[in-house]
């Protein structure tokens, strides 16, 4: 395994609301090895968007971060707002967002507005060396030129997800965040956009972390899986290993919660309950009390992420058990 | 009377005029959608159909017509024998206990100023339903414990923000169960909630189904949804039925080229493989204005030859349930 | 659900029920402006209903000696042209203005309320006609409409309520017709509809009690315009000749305002300070309904 | 762009239709015998009044009446005012010039005083000094205008001397070329400046509050997210968004320029519209009324017009559709 490129340990985060804290993402510690393609996966509330956020050093005033983001061998949490816009946000981290058709300026030309990202972060190029890096993200996007002199709402919503995409890749940056940015398309938009983020995986060389709540996603564009549940890493897993044999249980509930295209029919089970209250999250594991297996001790003491097999690591107290019966 | 069918639809139609300012008035020019173009089925009691198809297809369009929140332009809608489109009055009303609809968003499914309980006993008042505010609480109760909703007397006094989307769903179904209901339209009613709790709302209507030999038309952009909870399916695609079938039919073997684009370009949700490798379409579903005759489909498909950009092609069985609209099945 | 890129949801809290009422309070303190305009008309308010307590004599008791500067005997703001004492008409003015302000804002909101969930919620050609006829209000210069009814009319003081009433309306129609369309194509509204609801049930039971906040809003700041047009009338001369108003008295002191500055200074200060008050009422009060101002943003 | 421009066109005929029936209707629901109300209240002779009612042809049926004034209308003629014996047409046209000057000159210099201090305010938005900003500016909101005219004038004019009292120009000076453009400046110094205050305002709290607005949006999170610098997108991206509502702002305002105006052409003596309003009323000239009232309407109704298509210029989203 090469080395890791980023790398979370303990990351914490808590929002101050007129109602006290609520504790969105709890000791979240993961590994994103160069060249890895990691699958944020989780239901609302999960806060996965939240730590997508919080490694742009995007979220609100709010919010508080503990714990490191050790990005390229130095920590996220500390770098101060001009140093992050100086070298570090578009550069080295970029993000393509949910929601599109708000991402951009509705008053202003695509092109424009590109341009003028691309003469922030590299003011030595000359016009016609401008033009020629947006024709080729746009290119590599599969969108015609004429993008350039459109605004937002003169297009599509696939045609202003691709545009968003060629946005992140303007400054051809190691890493990029993909945070539901398929969510609001249709099934066949979806599916060739998420091919053409796999082909500008190989091309740009990059490395990804795609967060999504359709299982689906992931499991088109990802090799590793990391389940959030309520703010906690509940496991992570490759890919091939997280469909086939996943340990925990919200990992399991969630892969058969959803309907299959094929195979026999038998009757959905859903996950009963809903999510804890995050102003005051219950003590040990937080899936503790919608889980079928759960015992006190569950509900006592945060079980650790443990290692089960190389790479694959869970968060449940109840996995020796059940390995033991398996 | 039972031996009617539930719903027949006659070649519906719906047409929107888009809005014209006082210049186009003059030319007298406008232009028209169709959101819907000349949709014919029927439903049988007890029948679960999926209307399935990509945003701007006009599914829910469909269901609007079915349950009269929407006039047809053209065409003749039935339910039970009986003739709807001109209904009125105390006829009307009472057609629309008798045909419900369950919508999209369960976080506004509720008025948020009223509690769910208020709520729940209004529908029951409209339809004079329960002899007083005791028995009407007495049924609402039974309803809700029968779905699973426990205490049912802890969710009465709760307002809508304090429930989760699925909670709300569940008692947006409850609130269409009141009025006993023979037929149902479910505009994607799981795709704005968690997948952890859409099957319980799926389930709780394929039971509604069972017991009450309801028939529901349910809208949704998901095939495996739609294969999970429908009999049959309905492909649509700008405005018009492109394959009907048996759900398993569809599924194993789709016959009309947008269709099969469709499956082979759903996401797998789990370990299986690929039925096939997603069918590369260009471009997206346009408005459709003002439409010329041929398929609405040829200009994106792979396999459009002349005769599909100059003739409609007609939904007709080419051996087995299926109705395919394609020139290429002959 | 509406979520921005900044706000994703963490989890679905929401306030308690009776915590509601709270929250809205605390927003309308955190808004500054509100509970500053609040404590201003509560004053004008009190001032109003114990008018004779302050001033025994009433507004209309004329005095020996005339434009007496303030402070001269026992005359704290002096007194008129008659020898009227100023704090007297002042703080019987208050009433007046409260009066005409109130009337006229309750007339524009009823009107308006009407007009534009009407247009709002059956859209189409009723609401083409109904909204077209609402700018075309909002455009012409109500002042002057104002003015020749008034002058053609009479100017007593009901004529100038409810005229200034009637001509206010469109920007309360215009609020309330934004919001029954957006109501309208709420799943809640829908379900009614399918559930067999009839439309003027559901105008008046959900659409107007859901979409009436930010009228009330704007009617605080009706209250407002309705006070200064009423001063301007009378500036003009077509105040009701029978009532102390504010306006009134700062036109009887224009003529003499180099030699007895305070007959028209006090008064206006009056209808600053009242005014005032009802526009940073008004703005308490959109703080508290601007979504993203909430609370609990999670 | 052409299409828009047609559309708008159309649509302030409507308004001004309206206008019109409102005078149509205030002629017939005054109280009595229109001609004597035409004829003003101070003891028209009968031969006055029959004159009227044959002019409107009052005898014949409503609609007749209102075509036939339509017509009229539309020839310019208005009628005659009854107390400076002169076509009401001329007569508001001879005062325009002078109420134009106030209006247009108070209202660019607003909205430039106006927007720059909103912009300043939401960029310091929650601080001490935000606060400060949006309470004075209510403070000047609540202030009715000829009253803080009359303050002026006795603080500038009266009691230090440094500006002329009232009028347009100086009585009997017959200034002519540069002396006299010089001497309407010094004139208007006042009333601009009252005028000015008074709308300030209004431009203050729409930028404020759409600046603010603008702020929240995603796409400041987007370009935040590329390392932009905040100064650069303010300026370049959300400035020009929140700019957007101050300009219908300033057509609708036009209308309340006009009423302030008016007052504020009293307090001054000031030859135009508004002192044209209050001879009408004191003397009941009510043709002369209703003159104004009209000419004001469609004035404002193209200004609105006017700005409407401006902003289409300015957003695409309304240009291109």
């Amino acid at each position: 395994m090469s080395e890791s490129l980023l790398e979370l340990r303990n990351v914490s985060i808590r929002y101050r609301t007129g109602r006290g804290h609520v504790s969105a993402v709890e000791d979240v510690s993961l590994q994103v090895p160069t060249g890895a393609s990691i699958g944020l996966v989780g239901e609302s509330g999960s806060g996965k968007s939240t730590l997508a956020l919080a490694l742009m050093r995007l979220l609100p005033q709010n919010a508080e971060v503990t714990g490191e983001m050790i990005f390229a061998g130095e920590n996220l949490v500390t770098k101060t707002e001009s140093q992050l816009s100086k070298g570090w946000r578009w550069r080295k981290l970029a993000m393509v967002f949910q929601k599109s058709l708000a991402a951009m300026s509705p008053v202003h030309r695509i092109g424009q507005q590109m341009e003028d990202v691309l003469t922030i972060h590299e003011p030595h190029l000359t016009k016609p060396e401008r033009e020629q890096r947006l024709h080729d993200v746009l290119t590599s996007v599969r969108l015609p030129n004429r993008v350039l002199r459109a605004y937002p709402f003169e297009l599509s919503g696939g045609m202003m997800q691709r545009s968003m995409i060629a946005l992140g890749l303007l400054c051809n940056p190691p890493f990029l965040i993909f945070d539901e940015a398929t969510t609001a398309l249709d099934v066949i938009t979806q599916t060739q956009i998420l091919k053409e983020i796999e082909r500008l995986k190989a091309e740009y060389n990059l490395t990804t972390i795609v967060i999504s709540h359709d299982v689906g996603v992931i499991n088109a564009v990802t090799d590793t899986v990391a389940v959030l549940y309520a703010g906690q890493l509940m496991e992570v897993a490759p890919r091939e290993t997280f469909f086939s044999n996943p340990q925990h249980p919200y990992s399991q509930a969630l892969i058969s919660s959803v309907p299959r295209l094929r195979g026999e029919k038998t009757r959905l089970a859903g996950i009963p309950g809903s999510l804890p209250d995050l102003t005051n999250p219950p003590q040990g594991c937080r899936f503790a009390p919608r889980c079928p297996h759960a015992t006190e001790g569950c509900l006592a003491v945060t079980p650790p992420l443990v290692e089960v097999a190389p790479g694959h690591l869970v968060r449940c107290t109840d996995i020796p058990l059940r390995e033991v019966v398996a | 009377m039972s031996e009617a069918p539930l719903i027949v639809a006659d070649e519906l139609q719906c047409l929107f005029t888009v809005r014209r300012g006082p210049v186009e008035f003059i030319r007298g020019k406008a232009s028209r959608i169709h959101a819907v173009d000349t949709v014919s089925f029927t439903l049988e009691r007890a029948e679960i159909l999926a209307l399935v198809g990509e945003s701007g297809c006009g599914k829910s369009t469909v269901g609007r017509m079915l349950v009269k929140m929407e006039e047809p332009t053209a065409g003749a809608l039935t339910f039970a024998g009986e003739t709807v489109n001109a209904l009125s009055g105390a006829r009307l009303k009472e057609f629309r206990r008798r045909a419900q609809m369950i919508f999209q968003n369960p976080f506004e499914a509720f008025d948020p100023r009223l509690t769910i309980g208020t709520s729940l006993q209004q529908a029951m008042q409209i339809h004079n339903i329960g002899k007083d505010q005791h028995d009407r609480l007495q049924r609402i109760v039974t309803v809700m414990e029968r779905s699973g909703l426990t205490p049912a007397e802890d969710f009465l006094s709760r307002y809508p923000h304090e429930l989760s989307g699925g909670q709300s769903q569940r008692i947006a179904t409850v609130r269409v169960m009141l009025l006993s209901p023979e037929f149902v339209v479910a505009d994607e009613p799981v795709s704005m909630l968690d997948v952890s709790v859409r099957a319980d709302i799926l389930n709780q209507l394929l039971d509604l189904r069972d017991e009450l030999d309801m028939g529901i038309v349910f809208i949704t952009h998901d095939l495996a949804v739609a294969r999970y909870i429908a009999d049959r399916i309905a492909v649509m695609y700008l405005g018009m039925f492109v394959e009907v079938g048996p759900a398993e039919e569809i599924l194993a073997n789709p016959r009309h080229p947008y269709s099969q684009a469709l499956l082979s370009n759903t996401l797998p949700a789990g370990d299986e493989d690929r039925i096939t490798e997603p069918m590369p379409i260009g471009g997206e579903v346009p408005t459709p204005v003002d439409i010329q005759p041929g398929c609405r489909f040829a200009n994106r498909c792979p396999f459009a030859f002349d005769r599909c950009f100059k003739e409609t092609p007609i939904l007709q069985a080419h051996g087995g349930k299926t109705e395919v609209a394609c020139h290429l099945l002959g | 659900m509406a979520q921005t890129l900044t706000s994703t949801p963490v989890a679905e809290i929401a306030p308690r029920r009776n915590g509601r009422w709270r929250a809205q309070w605390s927003l309308f303190v955190e808004s500054r402006m509100g509970p500053i305009g609040l404590a201003i008309l509560i004053i004008v308010a009190l001032v109003a209903i114990c008018a004779p307590l302050i001033a025994p004599d009433g507004p209309f008791k004329l005095g020996a000696t005339r434009l007496l500067a303030p402070g001269k005997e026992g005359h704290i703001l002096g007194t008129d042209h008659l020898g009227r004492d100023m704090l007297a008409q002042i703080v019987y003015g208050a009433r007046v203005s409260l009066v005409i302000g109130i009337v006229a804002a309750t007339i524009s909101l009823i009107v308006g309320m009407v007009v534009g969930s009407i247009a709002g919620y059956y859209g189409g050609i009723v609401d083409m006609v109904l909204s077209r006829i609402t700018d075309m209000f909002l455009i012409i210069p109500a002042f002057f409409l104002i003015i020749i009814i008034v002058a053609t009319l009479g100017s007593g003081i009901i004529y100038v309520m409810v005229v200034i009433g009637l001509t206010a309306w469109p920007a309360s129609a215009r609020l309330m017709r934004a919001q029954a369309m957006s109501l309208r194509e709420r799943t809640f509204i829908h379900a009614l509809r399918a559930l067999g609801e009839s439309n003027r049930k559901i105008l008046f039971r959900h659409i107007i009690p859901n979409g009436i906040q930010p009228l009330i809003a704007n009617a605080s700041l009706d209250i407002a315009s309705a006070i200064l047009i009423e001063s301007g009338l009378s500036f003009i001369g077509l105040g009701d000749p029978n009532k102390a108003t504010w306006g009134r008295m700062i036109y009887d002191g224009r003529t003499t305002i180099t030699t007895a500055w305070w007959v028209s200074v006090f008064p206006g200060i009056a209808i600053i300070i009242t005014v005032l008050g009802f526009y940073l009422v008004g703005d308490g009060i959109s703080y508290v309904l601007n979504p993203r101002n909430r609370k609990v943003r999670t | 762009m052409g299409r828009y421009i047609s559309r708008q066109l159309a649509s302030i005929i409507p308004t001004i239709l309206l206008s019109i029936v409102i005078n149509f209707m205030l002629l017939h629901a005054a109280p009595g015998d229109p001609a004597r109300v035409l004829a003003g209240k101070d003891n028209p002779s009968e031969e006055q009044i029959a004159a009227i009612r044959a002019e409107l042809g009052l005898d014949r049926s409503l609609p007749v009446q209102f075509f036939s004034y339509v017509r009229e209308l539309l020839q310019g003629n208005m009628g005659q005012s009854l107390s400076f014996k002169q076509p009401v047409f001329d007569l508001i046209m001879s005062r325009m010039p002078a109420t134009l000057l106030l209006t247009v000159t108070s209202a660019i210099l607003a909205l430039a005083i106006g927007t720059l201090l909103g912009v300043a305010a939401a960029q310091r938005a929650g601080t001490v000094k935000d606060a400060a900003l949006s309470f004075g500016n209510y403070a000047l909101f609540a202030m009715p205008g000829f009253w803080l005219g009359l303050i002026l004038m006795v603080i500038f004019s009266s009691k230090l001397g440094w500006l002329p009292t009232a009028g347009m120009r100086t009585v009997r000076a017959d200034y002519t070329g540069w002396r006299d453009v010089l001497d309407v400046m010094q004139h208007m110094i006042l009333p601009v400046a009252t005028l000015t205050l008074v709308q300030v305002p209004i431009y203050f709290r729409i930028t404020r509050a759409s600046v603010i607005q603008e702020r929240q949006q995603d796409y400041m999170t987007t370009f935040r997210a590329t390392g932009m610098p905040p100064t650069h997108t303010f300026r370049r991206y959300a400035l020009r968004n929140a700019l957007l509502p101050t300009i219908t702002v300033f057509g609708l305002g036009f209308g309340f320029v006009f009423t302030g105006a008016a007052l504020v052409e009293i307090v001054f003596a000031w030859p135009g519209i508004g002192r044209l309003t209050l001879d009408a009323v004191f003397r009941r000239d009510y043709p002369l009324l209703l003159g104004v009232y009209l000419i004001l309407a469609i004035a404002v109704s193209i200004a609105v017009m006017l700005t409407d298509i401006v902003y289409a210029l300015l957003d695409p989203r309304i240009r291109l559709r």
